[in-house]
Order: structure tokens, then C-alpha cells, then sequence
């Protein structure tokens, strides 16, 4: 019988219209990322970093850029590490080729900006400010609390 | 009856219709169209051009950005086309992960299909199913790589990583879903008059037609012609599958419509076999760091959502390609616009233009 | 080319609007208004606008804050979502859609290759960024950027139209 | 009945000033920005080819003038309608001859192709 | 207080309804004076109630409005050309202002003989109920007259159809 | 693959003047001249033997001493393919057009032309396909360095 | 206090406005309107006789009602013909016309 | 119960009280001007609670939650939405013919607002209880065609354009078979006044007596008011915006909420004439009357958020060859059926 797809649909429809809705609440509910979520920041652990240049060469358009100076005791240590967001494609190649899994992605993807010189981060004072500040937590003697944000964006500024 | 002006109406590059920035200059008259001609190339960026600039390997996240919708299999062609240059063998369970990724991600291109093809014909509630059907393919996506849309987890040798514990369990479950999924779209969609009479006997491209515009994929099937990449050169391990490749009949909208449709389910299936035939061991081969493929130069070509995926490289022994040429489906496929649309309504442009299912991240590469 | 950027225009108005504190109420409604209905323009360039519609779609559903609007014609959108890669032959229209747009409108763009030319900033036909040719408000890294970033970032837009002061530079 | 149309009047009036009011609140609180590009025509981002009034088939047409006819039967046909039950078998026999009418002029219509679009 | 009023409504749909007849013969544009002629018949319409002709004023809407009005504007668009002046030219010469000297003496003498007329006004109310009566006298004092202008739509029709469609059969 | 270098060997033999076998043993393609390009490509598309009734993919490729043509043609009722190359001059390239044999090849001949500058003789339109109209130069030939992100050619601001 | 005589005049001139356009317009078009314009002038007239002179029978109206019939039938064909001269004129008797006061 | 709640107790009541402030003659024209005020509050709050229900109905349909950050639910969306498009910057386009483009919005809000005149609320609150009733509904419901056409000719842009040709096409073939549909019921009642045609329903709906002439009526006002699946109009993925496409701002709105007034008029005729207007046990009548018209609403939406869209070919072959010879056989049979109703009794 003719109309009967379309009967059909509007059942459908009214079933949708009733049913659970899938929708995220997104600011206050939020999903949880895969554990391999690529799509955050670069995050550098200073630390761990052996300033190879593994990972600015696995990039496939030059969104890494680091200097390296070499120390008293011969090793390399890194001088600045920028990374470009706003040139990076998200491959994840850079972590991949890092031999000591310096870098990672944070799971943060709330990165919108109003400045296109805010899309530089520099990875490496943040991670400095990071340890920084863990240090002070762990002593106890904690500056009044910097939130999230303001630290990442002092990073930026530094950038 | 009244011999009127045609005049000139530009469709695109922005306009909702056109998936994309696509222009279609139509010539019309009244309503009807005369002529329907595509301009390309708002979306050209270079992407062979760049490939010689980049090692093999970095070229990879760039097959991603080619026919996004389905980057899964855009890396699996090029992938494949550089183990064949360079005869790398990859593991039996990197095989059939390729092909879990790869027709998962063909339903979701195929999903993505259906929802524009709603959405241009006036349903939007279609699309808005599809993309929710959709967002569930791209969950498992996100699980395996932490990616929704540029996955780059098909490498040479392999792929990027094996699968995470939690994601078998999610595939099946999305496998025992996704049957219902279908069938709410075909109740939706597919048993609607108003779609079928859109449809129907529109648009027709007869066999003969479609092999003269150079058609592949979905729409070339559509008009009965059997040609499909993975039944008539099995790449990968696609012969151990048992699947159907719909065909259509007359090679109307309808049918291109169906046969896409119909390919979602031959698609569950095939992941079904390949999720109880998965065996266990690496998902990667010994694959130099450094990748220098011997000189010389290389076709090969998979079925994509859209048709053939071809990539035509030419090394010259060093790290970089020397060319790269993609033979993008989507590109030639749209050879087909012109010569239908002639003599249909503006509205059945906006049909045409769902069904030969264009995407213009592959058209202008 | 000329560009003003967003905060000197606000700048301008602002200085006028402290003038009369019955403007700048009337001011404060429609900001709030502005910020709570930007009905995009739908225009999508590449693969970000894939991930566009997806933020419209039912999972992530832009129309809760009542941003589903999408208008095909540039008249009635107070938003351009630059969602992809802009090649110099798309500058032209995207420019002329945006002149086309009627004032208060934004810019919001979207992924690497919005930002700043991103996978292809080195190719020879793709603008290094919209904000060679658009004056842009945010900036939302990612390629594609989840549909959360570019909910986050419209509301970031929307904390900056209902207080110009947040986007400025502190330094 | 003139006084409810003069309530019909009123109405009308009010219904003119109610855009004019609601446009002349938002000639208050508009910006303005005026510019040669601005006002272009808008067809999708580019030019416009050739001129924007275009002459356009004659289905439109065909459809309008079948119209007319059919619009004013239908006021012959409201006038039956209300003394219909009262006037018994002659105007219901006679209603039936000029709904005939009617359909000859559908059906000609029909079959002439009028009623194609194309 | 209604008498005013009733003063007031005929002024001004009497001068909506001049005001744009005059435009329709002045206006240089077809598809202005097409829109003016739509206009006019609102006038009419309003004129129409004024006399108590409730049912007539909606069939002008209904017909003049709603499809003659239309059928015109929608001729002249698909009609012309796009040269969008220009389109209704009256001739601006001599014939042209002896014509309007003629029309004007017309009106003129039309008026005179209005004032000298010795009307007589019957005392009767207006009819309340027009659509009633008019359905009765259509059904049995005018039944022949109804059925020939149903023919004659009829024929209208089909002539219409003949001469803008049949052509392209020859 | 063998199967393949078989049809070559026999098409070559067959047409020995006008066609060449180059490559390595697992790549070898048929080299054509490009004054016989037309014949040789209609006889493999009617030849009853040959039957290659689909123009796969068309490409150049820039070698810098000379242009290299690439067809891949496949053969729907045989099922087998081939791989065709013709080689012109890098400079005032020139090619005869296969698109009266293919009618298919028509967008991918503009794209090597505007993408590579190979003209095509005989095709029915000949354009520009990605470029904009008034763009004079051919991006993939080997030749064209451009700026960073700049379009050349005074491309920037072209409308339509 | 709005009598016959107002009515009438505006009918008047209505009538002569229609009349002026009929006699000097080019285009059939226009012609057409004017006549329009003079119908509905007519109208005037009757309905307004109907209201002040035998306002309890409403012949006038049923009048209108017709004249309006036959305005449409005038109007549907008067379009259709100036439909089919267009057409002609387009293509064969553009000379002619031009004589004929298109 | 019913007494105490019902539109015409108020009325009274206001009139009563007026009545001893005013001089008598000012108290109708005082009492009209607060109906009009009503009138122009009710299409205001269509419009607000129209697009907001809309918006949450197509989102609950797709599986979406809506509009729910702005105020409470969500339900200031439509309210900021006004607000910014008050504010918007106000363009014309180059070319455009000034004055028609101008007027083009507004006379398509007289129509869509004078059309509420005659909708009878409850018992006796009808704003102006013509007895050409529902004839100067389809009357004035048939000016909306003129605005789109000058909108669309005056824009000068080539989607308008198509939009307001298709507009004509699309209106004037709907308005037949709709105008022959409403005859059944006029035909049963033997009146065009709105009040008999309620009270006629007082025992039974007109739904159940003249089930074709519903379904028709409810394709055609879908048709009429340009909505999903007829409407083409504006239809999106072709047209752009059809003959709003260069409006922006306000005049936009204004065409918005001349949509949605329509929306709700048609649905209230369709409570008028088949639903039995405002009458139903318990509920004062007016509460009836509003449930209807949002099933009705409901309804029209429920459309629009399931069906795509009709080609302009099948839309006027729908027209002409479904729908008008459907009505016209309702109207015969109506009139055969009620002959041989009379003869029997
Ligand atoms: S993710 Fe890819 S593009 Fe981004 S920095 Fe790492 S390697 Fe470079
Ligand atoms: S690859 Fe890892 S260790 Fe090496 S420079 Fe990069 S971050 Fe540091
Ligand atoms: S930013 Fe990435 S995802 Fe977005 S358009 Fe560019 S390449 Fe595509």
C-alpha cells in the first residue's frame, strides 16, 4: 500500500522522539578519551627527553622545532622545545619515533585560542614549570594555587 | 512551448548541496538543467606535489586527508602499494585487522553517504541517524588509534598498533547492533515513497554509460557492471571472505542508493568472519627505519567506498618518492555529472550529486 | 590587506559605550543574545567539516546551546566556521561569503589547516592560514579537532563577544 | 457586520505597524557597515553569470492560468455549499452539471498536459 | 463615532485605490504596475465592505487578488525580458494628453451628472446575511447564468491552454 | 605477473616497430610510440585477444630529460591488465589524446595538463581542472619551486 | 455622511484612469490591466447602486460576481495570447507585431 | 466550572469593568484593541514557543536533546534568537528594486496576522465572528503568495528568484484542492461562520464524517505554509534559502515569524473545521482549543522532521492529480451522502 513507508518513518521518528537520547552534556559531562587519544598537546617530560631529535625528524611538517646545547658531562640537554598546533596533523609519529616516551599527548583537547601566537606551545617550560611546581607541592610550600589554564597559558606566553 | 533563456546559475562552492566546495555551473532552463558542469579545484592542495617532499612514511597521514571519510582505506592502498614496491610480507593478524579497519570505515563513509543523501533530499532526521550510527564505528576507531577521522593506523609492515583488550568486545557488540541500526535506516529512508519516487528512474546511467564515464565503485555496480576490486584482484586477504557484491539493475539513483546500502551489510559480515578467523601474533613486520623502496614504479589499486583507489608511485631509490599519483574514484567518477543531469530539475542535481557520492578532499587532492 | 582585527573594532566600540550606561545595558542583552544564538554559516571546506556536522549530530549536538542554526545563505549566519583547508582559489568566495555576512559577525577557525595552513601550509595553493585573508576570533587547533573542541571553542567565542576584555593580550 | 469589520480594520492597521515598529527597534539597534562586496548578490561565493532576472518557462504559467479558472468556480461552489441543504434535489442536480464542468476542464487540462511540469 | 470612522475608512480606500490605479498607468515598470494593480483591488475590496458586500470583498481578494493579480505579475515576469524599465511605456505625446484631457472630462461630466441625478436611496437596512442570498439567487433566479460562466471558464481554459501550451504540438 | 609479461612479450612481438619492452623482469611495461599511441591503444581496447575496455588510471610522470605517459588499462571480460608507458619531450610536451578511445580519460588528461603541462591533441577540452584558469605554470614538473603557502601566477585573488 | 454619490465618483475615476491607460499603452499587458482597472470600476458601481437603491436584493452583487467570472476568462485568455504573440513575435512575426502596438 | 473559565467570562468581565470607566461607546473600541493586543500576543508566542518546540521536537526526533543551556530548558533561545536578529546588520543587495524588497516582508505579515480573526478561541471569543468566516480565511490566506513572489523577483538573485516561481506554482496548486476540501465541511454546516461551524461539531468531530477532506487539507496546508515535505521554497540543498536568501536581520525574522503564524493558523483551522474546535469535556474551552492546534502542530512537524522533500514535478502532479480530484470527490460525495441523509429523514 502506498503511504506505508511513510507511516513507517513516522513511527520511527516518534520511537526517536521518545526514546533515551545519546547526547553528551559536553562541558559538564565529558567523555572519556581513549588511552591512545591523539589530539591534545605535546607533552614533554624534560626530563626523560635525551634531545635526540628523533621526533622533529619523524614529523612530517616540521611542527617539532627544538635546539639542543650540550653540557659539561658531554650530554645533549634541550634549549627550547616549540611545538607549532597549529601545523601538527596528529599522526602520533613523533611519539612513536621517541625512544624514551618523553612525549605524550595530553588529554586535553580544549585548546581553542584567540591568538594565532598562542597555537606555538612551548613544551618545554611547561614541563619545567610542571616539575617546578611538583616540587613545591611535594614540599608543602606551594604558591597560592596557578589553575590549569593560567599555567598552560604563562607556558604560551613564554612560547 | 515558450522557447525561454537559459541562464546561469552557479551552484557551489558554497552551498549545501555540493559536499564540499565543488562548483557545478548549471545552465538552465526554467528549472530544468541544460547543462551541469563541475568546477574543481577550490580544494586543490597539492598533496602529490607535497608527497615529494616527504618520506614515505610521513606521507601516510597525508592518504588521510585524501577521501577523509574513509582513511582507512586511502592508508591500505598506499600502504600496500609501497609493500608491493618494496615486497614486504605483513603478518597474517595486521591482514585482517586492515580488513576490520577498513570495512568498518566503509560503512561509516557509507553512513556518511546515506546522511547527505537525506539531508539533500530534504530528511535531515536521516542524517542525523547516520552520523549517530556513525559516531559508534568511530568510537571503535578512536579506541584502536585515538583517532576519529585521520587515522594513519595502517603502516608499512603492519599497522600502528595492536588492538587495545576492550576493543573486540566492542566491535561484536556493535556487530549485534548494527543490523537494527540498518534496519531503522531502511525503515526511514529506504521504504519512504517520497525517496523512492526522488529516486526511482532518475538519473539513469546505463552500463555502457558508466563505462564510458570511467566509473568505479558503488555507482559503477549500480549499473550492473561487476567490478569490484576485492572479488576480481583480491588484495590483501579479501579471498577468504565469503561476501556478495550487490549489483543494481537499471543504474538509477535508487539503485546507486541500494547497492551502497546493501554493501553497509556485506561489509558487517565480512568483519564478522574476519573478527572469529583473527588470529593472534604481531601486527607489524620488520620493516626498515629508514625506508629507501628499490627504483622503479608501481600501480595498485583497492576498492575504496568510492570506487578504485589507485596509487601510482615512482621512487628513485632515495628515502623520498620521486611522484606519487593518485587515481582518486571520486575525481573521475564525476565525469558522470554533466552528461546525467542534463534534462533533469535542479533538484535532481542535488540527487546526483549524493549519489556518485563526490567527496572533494579526493577530487582535488 | 586590511584587517581589523576583532579586538580593536571592540576597542573602538567600547570606549564609546562607556559613555552611557543605558547603552551599555542595551549592549550587555544583545551581547548576551549575540553570544547565545550564532547561527553558523554552513560552509564547509575539507575534512574538519565532516567533524563540523558531526558536532551537530546527535552525539554532541550543537543545538543545546542553540548554535544548530546552519543557514546556507551568508545573510542570516553571525558565523563563518572556516572547517578545513582554504586554498587561494577558495579565498575569493570565502572572503567575498564573509563580506557578505552582516555585521556582528565571527570567525572561528577550525583545524590546523584554518589556523595556519596546517598538513599543507607548504603547498603552493593553500593560504597559510585564514587569518591571511579573515579577521579571525578563535582558534581551535586539531586535525580534525574533536566536535568537543569545536563546541569549546565557540564558547569561547561566546565568553569573548559577552566580554571583549578576555580576548585580550594581558602582557 | 460593519462593526466587525472595522474590528478586522483595526487589526489590519495594527498588523502594518507591527513589522514597522519591530524593523524600526532594529534600525535603533543595528550597526552598520556598508560596502561594494556586501551588497552583492549572494550566489554561493562567486559572480553572478549574466542578469538576475531571467526569463523563466511557461510551466509556471500554464499552472497560474488553470488556477484562475478553478478559483473562481470555487466561489460559485461556496455559494451552493450554504443553501444546498435547503434547496433540495434542483440545486443539488444542478451543482453536479457545473461540477461536470469542472472536471472536463481538470480532465482536458489533464490531458492536454497542462498539468506536466516541465 | 462610527459615522467617522465610516468616513474615514472610505477616504482612505478611495485614495488607495486612485492613488494606485494612477500608478498603474504611470508606472514605467510592467511588474510595478502589476503589484499596483494588486493594490488597487484592495482598495476595491475595502470599498466593497464598505458597502456592506462582505462576501464580494472576499471573493476580490480571493480571484483579483489571489489570481489575477498573481496571473499578471507572473505573465510580465515571465514574459519580458530582463530590461527592467521601460516595460510599460504609455506615449508620451500629444494623442497620449488629448486622451488624458478626454478621460478627465469624462470624470467630469460623469460627476455632474452624479450631483444632478435625483437618487432615490431605498430606506431598507443592508442584508446581513450576503453569502445566504446571493447562494439562493445563484441557485434559482441566475442558475443559467451560473452554469454559462462555468462554461465560459470553461472555455476560458481551454483556451488559454490551447494558445500558451498547444503550440508545441505543431 | 607472469602472465602478464607473457601478454607484453606477445604484444610486442606482435608489434615490434612501433612498441618496446622496458623494465626489470617484475616491472616491465609496454613503451609506445607516441605517433602509434592511438593504434596500438585502439587495437588493445577492440582486439578480441585484448579486450581492455577500461582506462584504469592516466598519468605523467616529469623525468626531467622527458615526460613519461603512464596508462594502466585492465580488460573487464578477460581480466587482466597492463601497464602502457609513451615518453614526449620535456619541453612543448605533446600527446596525442586518448579520449576517443576512452572516453573516461577526459578529466585525468586535464589534470596531467594543468598539473604537469602536457598538451593533448584531439581532446574535446582541453582546461585547466584544478588550477585556476589563469595560472601559467604546471605545479608537479619537477621545475616548479614555489613559496611556501603562495600561490603564483597571480592566483591569489581570482574569483569563479 | 458617505452616499452613493462618493462611491460613484471614485468609480468614475477608476473608470477614467482605466480608460487613459487603455488608450495609450503599448504593451498588451498593460492594456489588459487598464481594462481590469474599468471592470473593477463597473463593479464599483453596481454594488454600490445594489447598496443605496435595492439593498434588500442584492442583484447588483450576484452581477459582480459574474463580471468577475468574466474578468477572469478575459484575463486567463488576454495572458495566454500575449503568452503565444511573445513566443511568435520571438521567433517569426516580430515585424509585424510592432505595427500591432505590441 | 466551565462558565467561570471561559474566554467570553473574561471578556464580559473586562467589558463590566471597563464599562465603568468609559463612556459607552469607547468600551468596544477598547475591548477590540485589547483582543488585538491579545491577537498580536498570541502570534507573538506562537512564533517564541513555536520555533523553540520546533527545535526541541526536530531534536527529539533525531535522537538530540535541543536547545537547554539558554534560561531554564533552554526556553530563552528563541528570545536571544529575536534579540540578535534585531540586531543585525541590515543589507540590500545591489540591484535589488528598493521599495518591493522593503514591503515584501511586511504585507506577508498582514495576511499571516489578519488570518487570527476569526479564529474562534472558545465559546463565543472570536475576535470578529464574520459570517463569511472560513471563506475570509482561504480569502486572506491567499495574499501570501504576492510577498514571496515580490521577495523573490525583487532580490535580484537567482535563488530567490526560483524560490518565489516555485512559491506561485507550489501555492496556487495547493490553494485549489484546499479551498475544495473545506467545502465538505462548509457544505455540512450549511454556514461559513466559524461559531456554527463549532457548534455544528458538538456531538461529532468533522474528522469522522470527512476523513478525505482532512487528510487533503492537512497535505495542502503543509503545502500551503511551505513546510517539509513541500518546501521546496526554501529547500535548502537546492535553493539556498529561496526568496529569503538575501534577507537579513530582521526582515528575515519577520518572514520567520510570518512561518510560524501560518503554522499555528492552519492548525487552528484544522482544529476548526475537523477537530471540533474548542469543544471537550472538563478543560474550559480554550484549553482545548490550544491542545488541539499543538497536536495539530505537533503533527506538522512530526512531518517535516521525518519526510524529505518533493521534486517540484511531484509536488504539482501531487497537486493537481491526487489531491484536487480527491477533494472534488469528497465533495460529491459528501453532497450525494447528505441527499440521501435528507431523503431518509
Ligand atoms: S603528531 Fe605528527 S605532525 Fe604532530 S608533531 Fe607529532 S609527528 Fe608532527
Ligand atoms: S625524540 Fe624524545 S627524546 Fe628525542 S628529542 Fe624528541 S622528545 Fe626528546
Ligand atoms: S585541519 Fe586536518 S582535518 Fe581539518 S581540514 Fe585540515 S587536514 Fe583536514
Amino acid at each position: 500500500m502506498r503511504g506505508k513507508g511513510l507511516l513507517k518513518g513516522m513511527s520511527l521518528t516518534l520511537k526517536a522522539f521518545f526514546s533515551k537520547k545519546g547526547t553528551v552534556q559536553y562541558p559538564e559531562a565529558k567523555l572519556p578519551m581513549s588511552p591512545r587519544f591523539r589530539g591534545g598537546e605535546l607533552e614533554l617530560d624534560h626530563k626523560k627527553c635525551i634531545a635526540c631529535g628523533l621526533c622533529a625528524m619523524a614529523c612530517p611538517n616540521h611542527v617539532i622545532e627544538l635546539t639542543t646545547a650540550v653540557n659539561e658531562d658531554k650530554k645533549k640537554y634541550l634549549t627550547s622545545y616549540v611545538y607549532h598546533s597549529g601545523l601538527c596533523l596528529y599522526c602520533n609519529f613523533c611519539t612513536e619515533a621517541c625512544p624514551t616516551k618523553a612525549i605524550c599527548w595530553d588529554k586535553n583537547y580544549e585548546n581553542a585560542r584567540y591568538f594565532r601566537e598562542d597555537l606555538d606551545v612551548d613544551c618545554l617550560s611547561i614541563s619545567q614549570q610542571k616539575s617546578v611546581t611538583a616540587a613545591e607541592e611535594s614540599f608543602g610550600t606551594g604558591k597560592p594555587e596557578m589553575d590549569e589554564q593560567e599555567k598552560t597559558r604563562q607556558g604560551r606566553a613564554a612560547g | 512551448m515558450l522557447k525561454t533563456e537559459t541562464y546561469t546559475l552557479n551552484m557551489g562552492p558554497q552551498h549545501p548541496s555540493t559536499h564540499g566546495v565543488l562548483q557545478v555551473v548549471l545552465e538552465l532552463d526554467g528549472e530544468q538543467v541544460v547543462e551541469a558542469i563541475p568546477h574543481m579545484g577550490y580544494l586543490h592542495r597539492g598533496i602529490e606535489k607535497l608527497a615529494e617532499s616527504r618520506t614515505y612514511v610521513q606521507f601516510i597521514p597525508y592518504t588521510d586527508r585524501l577521501d577523509y571519510v574513509s582513511s582507512m582505506g586511502n592508508n591500505l592502498g598506499y600502504c600496500q602499494t609501497v609493500e608491493k614496491l618494496m615486497g614486504i610480507e605483513i603478518p597474517e593478524r595486521a591482514e585482517y585487522l586492515r580488513i576490520i579497519m577498513v570495512e568498518l570505515n566503509r560503512i561509516a563513509s557509507h553512513l556518511i553517504f546515506m546522511g547527505s543523501l537525506a539531508i539533500d533530499l530534504g530528511a535531515s532526521t536521516g542524517m542525523m541517524f547516520g552520523f549517530r550510527d556513525r559516531e559508534r564505528i568511530l568510537d571503535l576507531f578512536d579506541m584502536a588509534c585515538g583517532a576519529r577521522m585521520t587515522y594513519s593506523y595502517i603502516r608499512f609492515g603492519g599497522v600502528s598498533a595492536d588492538l587495545p583488550p576492550e576493543f573486540i568486545p566492542a566491535l561484536q557488540c556493535f556487530l549485534a547492533d548494527f543490523p537494527a541500526m540498518l534496519e531503522e535506516n531502511h525503515g526511514l529512508l529506504t521504504g519512504n515513497e517520497i525517496l523512492y519516487n526522488r529516486l526511482k528512474n532518475n538519473a539513469i546511467i546505463s552500463g555502457e554509460k558508466a563505462m564510458k564515464f570511467g566509473l568505479t565503485g558503488p555507482s559503477l555496480r549500480a549499473s550492473g557492471i561487476d567490478y569490484d576490486l576485492r572479488k576480481v584482484e583480491p588484495y590483501g586477504i579479501y579471498d577468504r571472505f565469503d561476501f556478495s557484491v550487490p549489483l543494481g539493475q537499471t543504474g538509477d539513483s535508487w539503485d546507486r542508493y541500494l547497492v551502497r546500502m546493501e554493501e553497509m551489510r556485506q561489509s558487517a559480515s565480512i568483519i564478522a568472519q574476519a573478527v572469529e578467523q583473527l588470529p593472534e601474533g604481531p601486527v607489524m613486520a620488520k620493516v626498515p627505519k629508514v625506508l629507501k623502496p628499490p627504483v622503479g614504479d608501481v600501480y595498485h589499486s583497492i576498492e575504496n567506498p568510492r570506487g578504485e583507489l589507485g596509487y601510482y608511485i615512482v621512487s628513485d631509490g632515495s628515502p623520498k618518492p620521486y611522484r606519487i599519483h593518485v587515481r582518486r574514484p571520486s575525481f573521475i567518477n564525476l565525469q558522470a555529472l554533466n552528461e546525467t543531469c542534463q534534462g533533469l530539475l535542479i533538484a535532481d542535481v542535488v540527487a546526483v550529486l549524493a549519489t556518485l557520492d563526490s567527496l572533494m578532499g579526493e577530487v582535488d587532492c | 590587506m586590511e584587517v581589523t582585527t576583532f579586538s580593536e573594532r571592540e576597542q573602538q566600540e567600547n570606549e564609546l559605550l562607556q559613555k552611557n550606561i543605558l547603552v551599555t545595558s542595551i549592549d550587555a542583552v544583545l551581547n548576551w543574545a549575540r553570544s547565545n544564538s550564532l547561527w553558523p554559516l554552513s560552509s564547509g571546506l575539507a575534512c574538519c567539516a565532516i567533524e563540523m556536522m558531526s558536532s551537530a549530530a546527535g552525539r554532541f549536538d550543537l543545538s543545546r546551546f542553540g548554535y544548530e542554526v546552519f543557514r546556507a545563505s551568508p545573510r542570516q549566519a553571525d558565523l563563518l566556521i572556516v572547517a578545513g583547508t582554504l586554498t587561494w582559489a577558495m579565498a575569493g568566495p570565502l572572503k567575498r561569503l564573509y563580506e557578505q555576512m552582516p555585521e556582528p559577525k565571527y570567525v572561528i577557525a577550525m583545524g590546523s589547516c584554518a589556523n595556519t595552513g596546517g598538513p599543507f601550509a607548504d603547498s603552493y595553493s593553500v593560504v597559510p592560514g585564514v587569518d591571511q585573508i579573515l579577521p579571525v576570533d578563535v582558534y581551535i587547533p586539531g586535525c580534525p579537532p574533536r566536535p568537543e573542541a569545536l563546541i569549546h571553542g565557540m564558547l569561547e567565542l561566546k565568553r569573548k563577544i559577552q566580554d571583549p576584555n578576555v580576548a585580550r593580550k594581558t602582557l | 457586520m460593519l462593526q466587525e469589520f472595522g474590528n478586522v480594520g483595526l487589526l489590519l492597521i495594527v498588523a502594518l505597524v507591527f513589522p514597522l515598529l519591530a524593523l524600526g527597534t532594529a534600525f535603533l539597534l543595528r550597526p552598520r557597515d556598508p560596502g561594494v562586496e556586501k551588497s552583492l548578490p549572494y550566489e554561493c561565493g562567486v559572480d553572478t553569470v549574466g542578469t538576475t532576472w531571467v526569463q523563466f518557462r511557461a510551466s509556471y504559467f500554464l499552472y497560474a492560468l488553470v488556477f484562475v479558472a478553478f478559483d473562481v468556480e470555487t466561489v460559485f461552489l461556496y455559494l451552493w455549499a450554504i443553501k444546498f441543504q435547503e434547496l433540495g434535489t434542483f440545486a443539488f442536480v444542478e451543482m453536479f452539471i457545473f461540477l461536470s464542468i469542472l472536471l472536463v476542464g481538470l480532465g482536458y487540462a489533464w490531458k492536454k498536459g497542462a498539468l506536466e511540469w516541465k | 463615532m462610527n459615522e467617522w470612522a465610516y468616513t474615514a475608512a472610505f477616504f482612505i480606500f478611495a485614495a488607495v485605490t486612485v492613488a494606485s490605479a494612477v500608478g498603474v498607468v504611470t508606472k514605467n515598470d510592467l511588474v510595478h504596475s502589476s503589484l499596483l494593480l494588486a493594490l488597487c483591488f484592495v482598495g476595491v475590496s475595502g470599498l466593497y465592505v464598505l458597502l456592506q458586500a462582505d462576501f464580494l470583498a472576499a471573493v476580490q481578494l480571493l480571484v483579483y487578488n489571489g489570481a489575477i493579480a498573481i496571473v499578471f505579475v507572473l505573465g510580465t515576469m515571465l514574459t519580458r525580458r530582463s530590461i527592467r524599465h521601460g516595460t510599460n511605456h504609455s506615449e508620451a505625446d500629444a494623442p497620449s494628453r488629448l486622451i488624458g484631457l478626454i478621460s478627465g472630462l469624462f470624470v467630469a461630466v460623469t460627476l455632474g451628472v452624479i450631483a444632478t441625478t435625483p437618487w432615490n436611496y431605498s430606506s431598507a437596512g443592508a442584508v446581513q446575511d450576503t453569502p445566504a442570498v446571493l447562494g439562493r439567487l445563484i441557485l434559482t433566479d441566475y442558475m443559467i447564468a451560473m452554469e454559462v460562466a462555468a462554461v465560459l471558464l470553461l472555455a476560458a481554459m481551454i483556451g488559454a491552454i490551447v494558445l500558451a501550451k498547444g503550440v508545441d504540438e505543431e | 605477473m607472469s602472465n602478464n609479461n607473457e601478454l607484453l612479450a606477445e604484444i610486442q612481438a606482435q608489434y615490434s616497430r612501433e612498441t618496446q619492452i622496458i623494465g626489470e623482469d617484475k616491472q616491465q611495461f609496454l613503451l609506445v610510440e607516441p605517433e602509434y599511441l592511438l593504434k596500438i591503444l585502439g587495437i588493445l581496447k577492440n582486439y578480441e585477444a585484448y579486450q581492455f575496455d577500461m582506462l584504469r588510471n592516466l598519468t605523467a610522470v616529469d623525468y626531467l630529460e622527458y615526460m613519461e605517459m603512464v596508462y594502466h588499462l585492465y580488460s573487464l571480460p578477460l581480466r587482466h591488465s597492463i601497464t602502457i608507458k609513451a615518453r614526449c619531450a620535456a619541453e612543448n610536451s605533446q600527446m596525442p589524446s586518448v579520449t576517443s578511445i576512452w572516453p573516461s580519460a577526459n578529466f585525468q588528461e586535464r589534470e596531467v595538463y594543468d598539473l604537469l603541462g602536457i598538451t593533448f591533441t584531439g581532446h574535446p577540452d582541453l582546461r585547466r581542472i584544478l588550477m585556476p584558469a589563469e595560472f601559467t605554470e604546471h605545479p608537479l614538473r619537477k621545475s616548479f619551486k614555489a613559496g611556501a603557502g603562495q600561490l603564483p601566477g597571480g592566483g591569489g585573488n581570482h574569483s569563479c | 455622511m458617505i452616499g452613493l454619490a462618493h462611491f460613484l465618483t471614485v468609480a468614475a475615476m477608476v473608470f477614467a484612469i482605466g480608460l487613459y491607460g487603455l488608450l495609450t499603452k503599448r504593451t498588451v499587458v498593460g492594456i489588459l490591466m487598464s481594462i481590469e482597472l474599468m471592470l473593477n470600476a463597473v463593479n464599483i458601481n453596481l454594488i454600490a447602486f445594489s447598496r443605496f437603491i435595492t439593498p434588500d436584493v442584492l442583484t447588483g452583487q450576484v452581477f459582480v460576481i459574474f463580471t468577475i467570472a468574466v474578468a477572469a476568462a478575459e484575463v486567463a485568455i488576454g495572458l495566454a495570447m500575449v503568452f503565444r504573440v511573445y513566443r511568435d513575435r520571438n521567433t517569426v512575426h516580430a515585424a509585424r507585431l510592432n505595427e500591432m502596438r505590441w | 466550572m466551565q462558565e467561570v473559565t471561559g474566554l467570553y467570562v473574561i471578556a464580559e468581565m473586562l467589558r463590566d469593568i471597563l464599562g465603568h470607566y468609559l463612556p459607552a461607546q469607547y468600551v468596544d473600541i477598547s475591548m477590540s484593541l485589547i483582543n488585538i493586543g491579545v491577537i498580536f500576543g498570541i502570534i507573538s508566542m506562537t512564533a517564541v514557543v513555536l520555533v523553540y518546540g520546533e527545535r526541541k521536537v526536530s531534536a527529539f526526533m533525531q535522537s538530540r536533546s535541543g536547545p537547554n543551556r539558554v534560561g531554564p530548558y533552554g526556553l530563552l533561545q528563541t528570545i536571544a534568537d529575536m534579540f540578535k536578529l534585531m540586531s543585525k546588520e541590515d543589507i540590500m543587495p545591489a540591484g535589488a528594486d528598493k521599495w518591493m524588497w522593503i514591503l515584501a516582508p511586511m504585507i506577508l505579515f498582514i495576511p499571516a496576522a489578519a488570518a487570527y480573526a476569526v479564529f474562534p478561541f472558545d465559546n463565543q471569543a472570536v475576535f470578529a465572528d464574520l459570517n463569511i468566516g472560513i471563506f475570509y480565511f482561504i480569502a486572506v490566506s491567499s495574499q501570501a503568495v504576492l510577498p514571496f513572489l515580490m521577495a523573490g523577483w525583487a532580490s535580484n538573485n537567482k535563488y530567490a528568484l526560483i524560490g518565489g516561481m516555485r512559491t506561485v506554482a507550489q501555492m496556487l496548486s495547493y490553494e485549489v484542492p484546499m479551498v475544495l476540501s473545506i467545502l465538505g465541511v462548509v457544505m455540512m454546516v450549511g454556514s461559513m461562520r466559524m461559531s456554527d461551524i463549532v457548534a455544528a461539531q458538538q456531538n461529532v468531530w468533522f474528522i469522522v464524517l470527512q476523513p478525505i477532506a482532512f487528510v487533503v487539507y492537512v497535505i495542502t496546508a503543509t503545502a500551503e505554509i511551505n513546510r517539509a515535505p513541500f518546501d521546496l521554497v526554501e529547500g535548502e540543498s537546492e535553493i539556498v534559502a529561496g526568496p529569503f536568501t538575501e534577507y537579513t536581520g530582521m526582515r528575515f525574522a519577520l518572514f520567520f515569524l510570518a512561518e510560524y503564524a501560518n503554522l499555528f493558523a492552519v492548525s487552528a483551522i484544522a482544529t476548526t473545521l475537523f477537530l471540533g474546535g474548542w469543544h471537550g469535556p472538563w478543560l474550559p474551552g480554550w484549553v482545548w482549543f490550544f491542545l488541539k492546534v499543538a497536536g495539530m502542530v505537533f503533527l506538522f512537524m512530526w512531518f517535516r522532521w521525518t519526510f524529505p522533500r518533493l521534486r517540484i514535478d511531484q509536488l504539482m502532479a501531487l497537486g493537481w492529480k491526487v489531491l484536487l480530484p480527491l477533494a472534488l470527490v469528497n465533495v460529491v460525495i459528501t453532497g450525494v451522502g447528505m441527499y440521501i441523509y435528507q431523503l431518509l429523514s
